[in-house]
């Protein structure tokens, strides 16, 4: 076996998420690839909580559908969270058998697991450790026995975890731990599932989530100013800037609200200093107007919206790809403005680090769309080689060009050199108001539409930047997709079940999502003969995006639907096995089978 | 002393003066404030490229585009996050925020109370006309209670907002109020507001001459006007000044209505202090990945 | 002589703005039909100030290009409007004499007008008056000299307007614009330019502005709140509120910023009032936020944007149709807003009773964008019979339905309902949370679904909504054009050129811009051969926009500029011309002339 | 009295809660302050149909889905706005106003000042936990300077806000401090707040039990705790309820600070008699554009 996927759910005493955590960082350490996420009721503290953890031994795109191993602390607890844990009849059931449930009566509907282990982990908790806490290290006993994985380096975790908090502790966990393998050796599962053991060394991969990535990624991109809101799914980027960028220099400012989050970061940029904010969707709607004086001033500015459901307060901690029409359109008047998004938690690195050297290079406030399920889940990542990178910062004045300075000079390339205050010969007027090309206030048309001119010229380089692109698969394939955001891990998966299928398929994956690379889509297009663009929203946006400015094939059609109930791979095959059928062209005949 | 040479010649108000022309009205009060400000830096003597002034959105707005500082005319009522930020990034740097009574106490309100708390070391001028300028004479927070406006038709329903004590109340270091019609006491206020080290506000009242009504003019603010030396204030206490706040309105006191005797530590200078510390922990910020690896 | 276009320019004092209201209420009260437009230097008081009044027998579409006749009571502050006033070799200049300028030597580049007076219109006034304020009143009296209009209706209305200020005033006044016209008498104009009289009766012609017109219109239809906060150019819909609303039993609240008055405007819609806020580009920005609350909170809205140059600060006092992506795009998450445009002061009664209309019948924000030339032209427009006009009203719960009130019950049409407090039985949470059919929270995904499915599904009525475009010249022509806002009436007067020079012309203009009605374009567009959306933007919004969800034929283009820079009804002519030589189809040799 | 029947039957404590469970954390505070105003809500004896209860986002503003009146869980921060055009559009209900202290002094900081100055009829009720609760444990306004939190690993370097000095400068008709360590006083307040006619503010000290410090709790709060009466603080001077207020943060004041002896007419009623009195102006809405023709 080489891919496992664990769920596991309980009260929020009950520490699923914990043992989660300890689950992947032990896998992570031997060189497993990996990816955790969690979700929790509408209480604050204290409902009920749960965790998957996949584990591979080659790259995992998304969190995976249904369950390999289900773990019930609690039915009730595991029912609330229905389509996030999916078990089906190829699951391993392990539950409390405390609550009183019969195994050949488990109130699952409509499937029957393909086995089912009633354990009174509560009382072996009790006999190991005095105390019912332990019950989460009897389960990662439970699963290091079965699955034979990550035992040693399960072990060095709970020591360090539980040190501090003495000795004492660190051997009753032990002797848990060892109580559910041993549960786990007495009673053999029907079918063995051993999992093959990773390549590569221990300690050699990093393990995070995508707001710790996206924080530590601008720190490298030069980042010197944070200003922002807390707001989830977006805060702990705030969080990680308020324990580490005061160590760069930098500063950080928790704002009264968004608007003057971005203020702060946009009075930093025009002090000269590389600065950002981040938020979800309402604080989004916010920033809005001074996203607009960001684009007229001609000012670098990185905004991160880390997307949840919407419209409004909508579904707080469930991802959704619905503010790509505000990301792209969010200002009065005309303006252009990239945005950009990741689609992993290891690319949050490139794309944030893309972020700030687009925003530098073209004097513009640039948005990074990031979601919920990419912020929040951990993840796996492979050494980064940073040296690979390179940092931009905005063109400055030469001393000629301080001689007579003029902040908007009519240059070739749109771009103008920009000097900040402290900087002698420098001063200028900056302002929302249109201006001429010294800075000075104007209300004249022409002017205006040079203006306007020279501020979508300077983008035009965007057009070819052809490596803000990833095509996978086979790039003739007549079968296509596209798919942005973490659906785009969903499609990867998919491209490969698809590949098992005989299915010849290829995906576009794009980081940078707006303004739209025409050339890219249109060779894109080229000899599809059925085509899915797949998105997290009801509307499917960036399909609509796509057709103001290229001109999508009509065999390319969008499959979406809202945040919360996510798309699985399984589904977007079927959708490719319908398209590839429709063609009258079946590519497989096996492939009618699924 | 005179045969030391200095570093930089002295600088005069006429060094702060841009090319621009204002545009405000023949006689707005305004005019007054700039020439006030010129005067108060030229004492002050910083270069105008160490300068930043940010403003809003109004007549009064538009004072930076008067100066030869680095300036910035934002949008409507956000001109004290903006400058916040630039402050932090950049505390060796004079920050100046000037604005209107609707951009600061409408739209803006928001903002002061947190630039106040804490205590970032700026200086913020607002021309007080009780009246929206530049959107030709509506309704401001200051206008007072029955003002017939173009939205006020049968007269305003509503008590104007309170500067003063609201500054006071969320706690600035210091408070100070002047007018055109006293041009030497207020370039004196902002000059001592600039040096005063930590959030510093000046009310200016500065008559609208075409929309506000006759009793903001310069002529009728002579018989309101009244110097807090002449009332023997004692300007480091807070509720005294609370109290004589209250006539907001009514006197027209100016003069320094308070000013913090032992000032707070700045918020600039706790973060300089605080960045300094840490920086000793940095890892370089190409190996900031290496926190994730799971040793 | 049957059109008139009079330009005057002169500094703050002089009074043209006001003489060209004395003219433009005289010309309406006569049964002409008129606009009139104005525009200031960027000093508050003081600068320069011109105004342009164009005059009519038929109808009036836009503010025209050349002017017939020019009046610079100072060439400074002529020439300082530029392409607001331009002189052509048809028009008649009349200039202050004192200025020392020489007829022959006009600070007019480029162009010889037709005919040039220089008259010294400051002695002229003084020796009528005494005083040199009457210039303007001199210069009335040349225009009803020379071109035989409105004589008595520009005496009654001087009469009117000075009778408070005393007899004698009155009577300098009669006096100068008898001096005015009896040197017109003496100087006859080489080639005589009397106007033809209207047809109509006096006083049967109302005369107003977009802005006014939108407010008085909101009352017609039950508006019964405004909140807002100034800004230029949409103020005046406030302060007309601030004057009437009050007698209606309605109130308006003068906001603290523009977050507040949406907000205060959606609470009076939750207590069950009909409710608007009106506002230009920052002030949109700002109300993001609770436009999103709005849709998910099902609550009737009219949100007025009138449009100026943006982004940002921008132009404040130009037109410009930039904000048409942001109408229809801001706002995070997946939101279908219904957004309206008027294309006239007359057509913004319409216009803004549907907005209510729509708003009201399918419990949704709708955003109406006007532009800041038709806000704040004066036009003539003809009685309207208010008769003709429905007005809606929300659906209320029945007395059945309120004994088990569920808020958002799934009903066929996607419409629920809706009580207000006050309602015994009808008690609910009103939030921006996504909820079920009670209106209780919820996270789950498939709720969520099925709440954004209802609320895109209760608007798909619009789309059979034919009575909100209308289409003009020949339905079957094989040239098109497609205009919103206030350049549809560029287009208007486009399509008459065209027609003139024979063209087969057919015009195109939507009152609903988005959702998009699909069918009506697909319609529009069978048969074409060539065609433009013509926009005052630097991007073609509406263009876009289209494409989004039609495939617009290829030989359909975008034609757009930037604002303060209107298109020109003879550039549009041009373009079209372009197109039908491009197509190898010339309809008519001759218009290679033009 | 006995033998008259009364028109309703008088509303208990019961009828004000509805079905939904609270979603807070064992012994939260806001529960306290929920009772609360379950007990005062049936003093006052309006039918739940006739109150609409707004409040923006946080923890605390979930608290209108608990009880039976119509509630308006809106947009973080913007409560006091959406308050006050239900109550303009209907002055006859009884509109009551919650939420969390960064909900009202931090994102809604700027509606406070305007919502107190037009002195509409609305009753504010603030649940201060000194923390952002629902977004789980940053630094909130009224977070004691030096706080470590999520947000301030290395602590806090700002000056709280004080919402009761604020709102006293702010010219609130009426302001309270309640805890639910007191629920007797706390119901008694918000009572008397409902009953005040004008705008009326009440801050509980209402602790978060999962992010807040130790000396927010209210084991904590009893040491800090001194009735107002106790201290003979007469609640009509404004000017000593302001010095009073100075000490929030340390001493936790409980009872009446302040209450305007002497009501001014609040904006609800002001508008009310101008409609009135322009209601015979009206030309019927059918005819509006009458106005425009050239007569
Ligand atoms: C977001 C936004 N709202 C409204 C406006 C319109 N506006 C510009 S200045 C102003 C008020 C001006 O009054 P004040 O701030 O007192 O300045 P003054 O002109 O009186 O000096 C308003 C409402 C704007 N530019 N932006
Ligand atoms: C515009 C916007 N910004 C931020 C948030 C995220 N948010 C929700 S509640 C909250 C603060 C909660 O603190 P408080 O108002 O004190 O209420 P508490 O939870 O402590 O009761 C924040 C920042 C949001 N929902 N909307
Ligand atoms: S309108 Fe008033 S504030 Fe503005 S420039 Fe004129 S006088 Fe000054
Ligand atoms: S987090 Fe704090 S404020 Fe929120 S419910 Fe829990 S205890 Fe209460
Ligand atoms: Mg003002
Ligand atoms: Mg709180």
């Amino acid at each position: 076996m080489n891919d496992l996927i664990i769920g596991m759910a309980g009260s929020g005493g009950d520490g699923v998420v914990s043992a989660g955590e300890s689950l992947i960082a032990a896998a992570a350490y031997e060189g497993y690839h990996a990816m955790m996420t969690k979700s929790f009721g509408s209480q604050v503290r204290g409902g009920e909580s749960s965790c998957r953890v996949r584990l591979s031994t080659s790259r995992v795109h998304n969190p995976g559908g249904a369950l390999d191993v289900a773990v019930a602390l609690n039915w009730d607890d595991f029912l609330r969270f229905g389509a996030e844990l999916p078990v089906s009849g190829d699951t391993v059931v392990i539950y409390e058998s405390k609550t009183g449930v019969a195994p050949d009566a488990l109130p699952l509907i409509g499937v029957t697991p393909h086995e089912v282990f009633a354990i009174p982990i509560a009382d072996m908790a009790k006999q190991a450790t005095g105390s019912d806490k332990a019950k989460t290290t009897i389960v990662l006993g439970l699963i290091a026995g079965w699955f034979d994985i990550a035992r040693e380096s399960i072990l060095r975790g709970l020591k360090k975890k539980f040190a501090r908090k003495g000795e004492k502790l660190v051997e009753a966990n032990e002797k848990a731990f060892a109580l559910g393998e041993a549960y786990a050796k007495e009673h053999p599962l029907k079918k063995p599932r051993a999992m093959e053991r990773p390549v590569g060394r221990d300690g050699a991969k990093m393990l995070t989530d995508g707001n710790d990535m996206c924080a530590a990624a601008s720190i490298f991109a030069g980042c010197e100013f944070f200003g922002g809101y807390p707001i989830t799914p977006s805060t702990e980027i705030m969080q990680f800037h308020t324990r580490e960028l005061w160590k760069y220099g930098g500063a950080v400012l928790q704002a009264e609200d968004e608007i003057a989050g971005i203020g702060a970061a946009l009075g930093a940029s025009f002090a000269g200093r590389k600065a950002m904010t981040a938020t979800s969707g309402p604080g989004m709607a916010l920033k809005t107007e001074i996203m607009g004086l960001a684009t007229i001033a001609e000012l670098p500015l990185v905004i991160v919206d880390v997307q949840r459901g919407g419209p409004s307060t909508g579904l707080p901690t469930k991802a959704e790809q619905s503010d790509l029409y505000m990301a792209a359109f969010s200002a009065h008047g005309d303006v252009l403005r990239p945005v950009l998004a990741p689609t992993s938690v290891a690319d949050t690195f490139d794309v944030t680090v893309q972020a700030f050297n687009l925003a530098e290079q073209f004097q513009t406030p640039v948005i990074m769309l990031s979601d919920q399920e990419i912020a929040q889940r951990k993840e796996t990542v492979d050494p980064i080689d940073t040296s690979a990178f390179t940092v931009e910062t905005r063109k400055l004045p030469s001393a000629a060009e301080l001689e007579q300075y003029s902040r908007f000079r009519m240059t070739a390339d749109g771009v103008s050199p920009v000097s900040h205050p402290g900087m002698p010969g420098g001063n200028y007027q900056g302002a929302g108001i249109e201006h001429n090309e010294a800075g000075n206030p104007t209300a004249s048309g022409r002017v205006h539409h040079a203006m306007n001119e020279k501020r979508f010229r300077k983008l035009a380089p965007l057009q070819a930047r052809r490596d803000l692109f990833h095509i996978e698969g086979d790039p003739n394939a007549p079968l296509a997709m596209i798919a942005w955001g973490s659906i785009a891990g969903v499609c990867r998966e998919a491209l490969d079940l698809a590949k098992a299928k005989a299915l010849n398929v290829k995906l576009l994956v794009p980081w940078l999502l707006y303004p739209i690379a025409e050339d890219v889509y249109r060779d894109f297009f080229a000899g599809v003969k059925a085509g899915l663009v797949v998105e997290l929203s009801f509307q499917g946006q960036l399909y609509h995006l796509l057709r103001m400015y290229v001109d999508v094939p009509s065999c390319v059609t969008s499959f979406c639907r809202s945040g919360a109930n996510p798309i699985q791979p399984r589904e977007v095959v079927a959708k490719l096995l319908q398209a590839s059928l429709a063609l009258q062209h079946p590519i497989n005949p096996i492939a009618t089978e699924a | 002393m005179s045969s030391i040479p200095v570093e930089r010649p002295a600088l005069q108000a006429k060094d702060f003066k841009s090319d621009l022309k204002p545009i405000w009205c023949p006689g707005c009060g305004d005019f007054g404030v700039l020439q006030a400000i010129y005067r108060a830096l030229a004492g002050i003597g910083r270069p105008p490229h160490e300068i930043a002034f940010v403003s809003g959105i109004g007549c009064s707005s538009r004072i930076p585009g008067y100066t030869t500082a680095y300036g910035f005319n934002s949008v409507h009522g956000r001109a004290l996050p903006i400058a916040q930020g630039i402050k932090l990034a950049r505390p060796e740097l004079l920050v100046l925020v000037a604005g209107g009574d609707g951009d600061g106490f409408s739209i803006g309100g928001g903002h002061v109370a947190h630039a106040i708390r804490r205590n970032i070391d700026l200086t913020y001028i607002v021309m007080d006309n009780q009246i929206y300028g530049l959107t030709k004479g509506q309704l401001s927070p200051t206008s007072p209670r029955g003002l017939k406006t173009v939205t006020s038709e049968y007269g305003s329903l509503e008590a104007p907002v309170n500067p003063l004590l609201y500054v006071l109340a969320y706690g600035a270091s210091f408070v100070a109020q002047g007018t055109p019609a006293d041009m030497a006491g207020l370039a004196d206020v902002i000059e001592q507001a600039i040096r005063h080290p930590g959030f510093s506000f000046v009310n200016v009242q500065s008559p609208c001459v075409t929309f506000a009504p006759e009793d903001q003019q310069v002529k009728a603010q002579r018989g309101r006007m009244k110097t807090l030396a002449s009332v023997g204030h004692d300007s480091t206490n807070r509720l005294a000044a609370m109290g004589l706040a209250q006539t907001y309105g009514e006197v027209l006191y100016t003069g320094v209505l308070y000013k913090d005797p032992a000032p707070q530590p700045t918020l600039d200078a706790l973060v300089r202090e605080r960045q300094a510390k840490l920086a000793l922990e940095a890892v370089p910020r190409e190996r900031i990945l290496d926190m994730f690896l799971q040793k």
